[in-house]
């Protein structure tokens, strides 16, 4: 690490080095975050996903200040600032009830933190006025929170926490309490103003998909410790584990082992003409067990057996047929193993592809199957 | 003080703290604090106190006093006329500011309020107060809580005070009080209901009036009608006179003759139509008639009545006692004790005061006049010396011991 | 950061309150204990002694008035939870967007002091007062009838001074409950006295528990309106208590019969509490 | 008092239609036949304010007047008990306002070891007869040897208060959004600043009727008084003294205008404190 002062663009926004939290509860100790190394970039939308109760909260938490790690160090702009109480730190939060003060009018909510570092009344007054435009709030300022809609106070929160201009940007499941449509529009505000501040946001989330859409890199967490760190598109096309298969979107998982391997694609074999084409690294060999995962609309589904030689084949039984709308989901039951899902957009097709019962091929190129855990 | 005191064993033995190893014991479930409160007890006043003080007591305690200019005077409600005129012409008259409170409502209650600051040596808030003969008046001297008035400095006491009052069997001589005024307790009726007169005690018990007969709660006033309908004299009675009176007492009250046992309240019942008759007082049978045109009689029975005095003491704590009794002897002013009885009507001190209403009457005229000449000529007022001959004094009680046993003998029937 | 502070913080928020309580709650009830069982009178003063007798005394001198006291409590609470329980049902159920007037309208006579308003009642039912006296004139009643000093009068002063303690518990329990609930009752084939009895009395017993709670113990105790509206025949234990204080200055006995009237009077509502399986007494009463 | 004015208005009718109509109906009436109830006494005693009473016994009608209502302070000692009533009231909403708020805010906001104990104490000190507690400060008083006055009122007001105020303010604290107090300390308030700027304003309505409860406590009170009063003499205690002889008419007077005073604080109180419609 570089010596140099706070503003030092060459830190990382937010450093975690080693940093765990144990809970005692019930007399049992509970390990919340468990040896966590982590760097978020400056200016980075950065997004910490997992199930409710994965650590992703405390892990916020601690870096706001509201939890002290049992152990390890938290790093602001290469500041240590673990036992820094956290109105002494340059990150802000938005809060999942938005928790705004409500007391106090929007103005006077966004207006709190500038207070406190005493901010000369012009400049509060300039500030608040345009991160408020910023956040179409505008005309808005005399509001109490409780007479604004739930995107409104949604808004108020997140210029209430821009306008001190942190380091870093702490969200909270902010869109959790609205409606899809408004949570979706909220989605693309955010990532508007993320770009327009130029500030480093992480962003805490059980939705894979806002996830998806805004991050510029997710850490998808379980039990208390990363298991990928990536950008969206490597998270969603190359799951690292089972877990992450499983938990973005939805993931066919196949089971077999490596009976050829040819340059750097292995063959899984599973019978007569039905194989699973692998791209691997060199280390893989014949007889290795492997675990595949296949997104469901990367695999198309025909009556007829499918006649490219580099594709994966697969034949079965559909079993059920659900129309989605801009898809059709089909369940087909193959003697790979478990069940896979295929998506068909509904773009061509104004048709079913096949019906329950009817015997039919899955096929896919061999770039979308994902060895897992290698 | 110090002087009179029988044997220093004795007043040790009395105010020790008695607490021994087994007591402790008993109370071990207690807390350590508890123990050391419960040690502490509740530390008592008299007993060291003689009913008659030191013959240099009264030179000890006014030696150094002097005037401040001031004087808080605690009295009953409704005992003067709300503007306190005489009051204002005292303080015009001598410069000293009057805090006037009608604080005192019960003798009982008013003793228990005071005692722990009176025991602990503290100033009560006031330096004159108007306490009733009884119980309690005997308590505050027993307790030595009340300063010995110099009487030299109440000439106007020694020049127009009736003198029968200097031989009160609870103050003999005024050693520690001179009097406010007195009262009379005896019958009030409701002509309007009772058409037949009313001159006997026992009418009390008279069938014809069940359910409509008022009694005191006063345990002293009520055993005084019990003892007297046995013809007996409160003054001198003894124990087993008043057993026999709370027997009368109850025979009346298990016939269903008594509608209640009230205090002062006895006079809003009367007015009310709760009861028909009932035991009285002299003066307030009077206002009554006069305020609210009311035609209640007032009777001193045949048997007799009682007499009792409200008096003018002097707290022996009291920050400004000299300025105290100053303002007591200026009741004595034949003229301010003529306006005081035109306002409550009760028994006056004063004699004089009599010419001195009339006086005031002719100045008035219509019904002014008459009702003014009504309160002068009124036996409930300046009471005649026939009537003074059937009055009778309270119980006088030895010891402290006497009177709880005749506390025990008389309250059940009030409180059952 | 300053975990110590946060462990001390509550201890530090309570301490003055704390402190004032059991410097003037606590300690005065051990005072008081203590004293019971002290021997003496008020001018030579009292001295611990452990005097065990006064209580059994006080209670054998005293215990008609104990004995009527409690059961004037027990009656005023009954005749409350049936007095008041329609009046909180209505107001619950059909209130509707008036339900705050109706409850300010219970309320308002309490704005009046609790002295006073006894007081007025002692008007009204006098014996040629305005209630009785025109019954009178009209040859309704006879002239000797009367209601204060009575039992009656007492126990109707206690209903009435109490009434919102029972009326307001039982409103917010009843308020409480779902509509929908009773819905699915009726749906589920019972009648509507049958849904009252199955569904809305069970959910409504914490409130008629609160209510009894915060109503039996200040009856029983109660001097005032017995005092006011009653006579020597209706005398309770509370008027015993003040006048052995505040009368007779006779301490011992008045502190023995104040800790035997809230020992029975805490252990009938513990016992109570009891029977009625309700454990967490402090939950309803802090309601 | 406040809390119920408070209550949020739902319109909700929840009985079946038929019973709607004949039970209901018969409730409505009986309903306000027990509010007429409770209103007599009050309206007699507003009556005989304006009543035309010659002497100073107020017991029978005797024509309409106001001139008590300008004479409404002529009595000094009257007067003076109210004034005592009211600087005892407001010494202790103020007092048990600020120890029962902080007692209050640490059984609501945390978990502690004895915490079981003061809940059990001010169980106590509500469900205790004032009777009891009179007394017992009563001796208490007597064997430290403390002269009884408006101090010792005000000390055994504040003392029955607390518990009143502890819990309406627990109850609030409880509700209490926690991440709003952490908000404020993520945009740089201390724990003093938040606890005053925040958390303080928030809990404020719950304190104001704390206070107003402890307040309508004290200058009602009249068996705690009549134990710990000593000489001093509150409105109550007046009255009480007063009674045995007939009230003046100013004391139907004083108590109309208190009463009105109450029913105009408490209106106020619940219109302010209506919750107004959001936005969206």
């Amino acid at each position: 690490m570089t010596t140099g002062v706070d503003q030092d663009p060459g830190h990382p926004a937010i450093e975690l080095a080693g940093v765990h939290k144990d809970y005692l509860s019930h007399g049992e100790t509970v390990q919340a975050v468990r040896r966590m190394d982590l760097s978020i970039a400056q200016g980075e939308f950065f997004s910490l996903l997992g199930p409710s109760g994965c650590g992703k909260t405390t892990t916020m938490r601690m870096i706001a200040g509201f939890e002290e790690p049992t152990g390890g160090t938290v790093f602001l702009d290469g500041r240590d600032v673990t036992r820094v109480s956290p109105n002494k730190r340059d990150v802000n939060m938005v809060f999942q009830s938005y928790a705004l003060f409500p007391h106090l009018t929007a103005y006077q909510n966004v207006a709190f933190g500038l207070e406190r570092k005493k901010v000369d009344k012009a400049e509060i007054r300039r500030r608040a006025g345009e991160i408020m435009e910023i956040v179409s709030l505008t005309g808005m300022e005399k509001r109490a929170p409780r007479e604004m809609s739930g995107g409104q106070q949604q808004r108020v929160a997140l210029a209430r926490a821009l306008v001190n201009r942190p380091r870093a940007l702490l969200l909270d499941e902010p869109l959790g309490a609205l409606d899809l449509k408004l949570r979706q529009q909220m989605q693309v505000e955010l990532k508007r103003i993320q770009r327009e501040v130029g500030i480093t946001f992480v962003y805490v989330t059980h939705d894979q998909g806002e996830a998806l859409t805004m991050s510029d890199r997710i850490a998808v967490m379980e039990a208390g410790r990363i298991d990928q760190l990536g950008t969206p598109r490597e998270i969603y096309e190359r799951p690292a584990t089972r877990f992450v298969a499983g938990f973005i979107g939805t993931s066919n998982l196949l089971d077999g082992t490596v009976e050829s391997v040819s340059g750097d694609v292995a063959v899984l074999s599973y019978g007569e003409g039905e194989r699973v084409l692998v791209p691997v690294s060199a280390a893989t060999g014949v007889g290795d067990a492997l675990e595949v995962s296949v997104r469901p609309e990367k695999i198309d589904l025909a009556q007829d057996a499918p006649t490219g030689a580099g594709l994966s084949v697969l034949s079965g039984v559909v079993t059920e047929v659900v129309y989605h709308g801009t898809s059709t989901n089909y369940t087909v039951k193959t003697s790979a193993g478990p069940d896979l899902v295929i998506f068909d957009q509904n773009a061509y097709s104004a048709e079913d592809l096949a019906g329950p019962g009817d015997r039919v091929y899955l096929s896919w190129s061999p770039q979308h199957s994902y060895p897992i855990g290698v | 003080m110090q002087s009179n005191l029988p044997d220093p064993s004795l007043i040790r033995g009395l105010t020790q703290r008695r607490l021994g190893r087994r007591d402790a014991l008993r109370v071990s479930g207690l807390s350590a604090f508890a123990m050391a409160l419960a040690a502490c007890g509740v530390k008592g006043t008299g007993s060291t106190a003689p009913s008659a003080p030191a013959p240099d007591a009264v030179a000890k305690y006014w030696a150094g006093k002097t005037s401040n200019g001031k004087v808080d005077f605690a009295n009953w409600p409704l005992y003067m006329d709300p503007k306190h005129p005489e009051l204002k012409k005292f303080t015009a008259a001598t410069g000293v500011k009057v805090n006037y409170q009608e604080v005192i409502q019960e003798m009982g209650p008013w003793f228990a309020k005071v005692q722990p600051q009176l025991a602990a040596g503290q100033s009560i808030g006031y330096d004159l107060m108007v306490i009733t003969n009884g119980i309690q008046f005997k308590q505050f001297v027993s307790s030595g809580f009340l300063a010995p008035l110099d009487h030299a400095k109440l000439p106007n006491y020694k020049a127009n005070a009736d003198p029968s009052y200097a031989n009160t069997a609870y103050d003999k001589g005024n050693v520690y009080s001179v009097p406010w005024t007195s009262g009379i307790t005896g019958i009030a009726y409701d002509p309007k209901k009772i058409t037949r007169p009313i001159t006997k005690l026992t009418d009390l018990w008279d069938p014809a009036f069940k359910g409509k007969v008022g009694m005191f709660s006063d345990t002293q006033e009520l055993a005084n009608f019990g003892l007297m309908a046995l013809g007996l004299n409160p003054d001198e009675s003894t124990a087993e006179d008043w057993k026999k009176a709370a027997e009368k007492l109850k025979e009346q009250k298990n016939a269903g003759q008594v509608r209640n046992y009230y205090d002062q309240s006895y006079i809003d019942a009367l007015g009310k139509g709760e009861v028909w008759i009932t035991q009285a007082w002299s003066g307030d049978v009077f206002q009554k008639n006069v305020s609210d045109g009311t035609d209640f009689k007032f009777v001193i029975p045949q048997e007799g009545g009682t007499i009792w005095t409200d008096n003018f003491a002097i707290p022996i704590t009291a920050q400004n006692p000299l300025d105290a009794i100053k303002l007591m002897d200026f009741f004595y002013e034949v003229e301010n004790a003529a306006t005081l009885a035109e306002f409550i009507s009760y028994v006056c001190p004063v004699p004089a005061a009599q010419e001195q209403i009339k006086k005031d009457a002719a100045k008035l005229s219509g019904d002014d006049k008459a009702a003014m000449e009504a309160i002068a000529s009124s036996p409930l007022v300046f009471p005649a010396p026939s009537d003074y001959a059937k009055l009778h004094y309270y119980v006088d009680f030895k010891t402290v011991a006497e009177q709880q046993q005749f506390q025990s003998i008389f309250e059940p029937i009030v409180l059952a | 950061m300053g975990r110590s502070r946060r462990v001390l913080a509550p201890y530090l928020l309570i301490l003055p309150g704390g402190l004032w309580l059991l410097l003037f709650f606590v300690i005065p009830m051990v005072t008081m204990l203590s004293l019971s069982l002290q021997q003496g009178d008020i001018v030579s003063g009292y001295a611990f002694t452990g005097h065990w007798q006064t209580y059994v005394d006080a209670v054998v001198n005293y215990r008609t008035q104990l004995v009527r006291s409690l059961i004037y409590g027990a009656v005023t609470t009954i005749v409350l939870i049936v007095v008041a329980f329609p009046v909180a049902y209505w107001i619950a159920f059909y209130g509707g967007r008036r339900k705050p007037t109706y409850l300010f309208l219970l309320l308002l006579p309490f704005f009046v002091s609790f002295v006073l308003r006894t007081i007025s009642w002692r008007y009204i039912l006098t014996d040629e007062g305005m209630l009785l006296g025109p019954l009178k004139s009209a040859g309704i009643l006879p002239e000797s009838f009367n209601i204060l000093g009575t039992s009656v009068a007492v126990i109707s002063g206690l209903v009435y001074n109490f009434l919102p303690f029972m009326v307001l518990p039982i409103y917010v329990a009843l308020e409480r409950i779902d509509p929908r609930v009773v819905e699915a009752a009726r749906d589920l084939y019972a009648d509507p006295p049958t849904a009252f009895r199955k569904v809305i009395l069970p959910l409504a017993l914490p409130g008629v528990f609160a209510g009894v709670l915060m109503t039996f113990v200040p009856a029983s105790s109660d001097y005032v309106n017995s005092a006011v509206l009653g006579s020597s025949s209706t005398t309770m234990i509370g008027q015993v208590i003040q006048s052995q204080y505040l009368t007779s200055s006779n301490y011992p006995t008045a502190s023995a019969l104040s800790f035997t009237l809230m020992a029975v009077l805490l252990i009938g509502v513990f016992a109570y509490a009891r029977a009625l399986g309700t454990e967490d007494v402090m939950k309803v009463a802090a309601r | 008092m406040t809390q119920v004015l408070e209550e949020e208005e739902t319109a909700v009718v929840a009985a079946p239609r038929r019973s709607r109509l004949t039970g209901g109906r018969a409730l409505h009436i009986y309903t306000w036949i027990v509010i007429g109830w409770l209103t007599l006494p009050v309206l007699v005693m507003i009556l005989f304010g304006f009543n035309d009473t010659p002497g100073r016994y107020n017991q029978t009608w005797e024509g309409f007047t106001l001139k008590w209502y300008g004479q409404v302070f002529a009595l000094d000692e009257l007067t003076k008990a109210l004034v005592i009533s009211l600087l005892v009231a407001v010494a202790t909403a103020v007092v048990a306002g600020a120890l029962g708020t902080g007692i209050g805010y640490a059984l609501g906001r945390y978990r502690f070891r004895g915490s079981g104990t003061v809940n059990l104490i001010m169980f106590a000190t509500m469900s205790s007869p004032e009777l009891v507690m009179g007394a017992s400060l009563l001796t208490l008083f007597v064997s430290l040897g403390v002269g009884l006055g408006a101090v010792t009122i005000t000390i055994a007001h504040i003392m029955f208060s607390i518990s009143f105020v502890a819990v309406v303010v627990r109850a609030r604290v409880l509700t209490l959004d926690r991440s709003v107090e952490e908000a404020a300390a993520d945009l740089g308030a201390n724990a003093w600043t938040t606890f005053w700027r925040i958390t303080f304003p928030i809990i404020m309505p719950a304190v104001m009727s704390g206070m107003l409860l402890a307040f309508a406590l004290s200058i009602d009170d009249f068996v705690v008084s009549n134990f710990t009063a000593g000489t001093t003499t509150t409105f109550p205690l007046w009255i009480w003294g007063a009674t045995r002889v007939g009230l003046p008419p100013q004391v139907n007077v004083m108590g109309t205008l208190i009463f009105l005073g109450g029913v105009l604080i408490a209106v106020v109180t619940s219109i302010r404190s209506r919750p107004r419609r959001p936005a969206a």
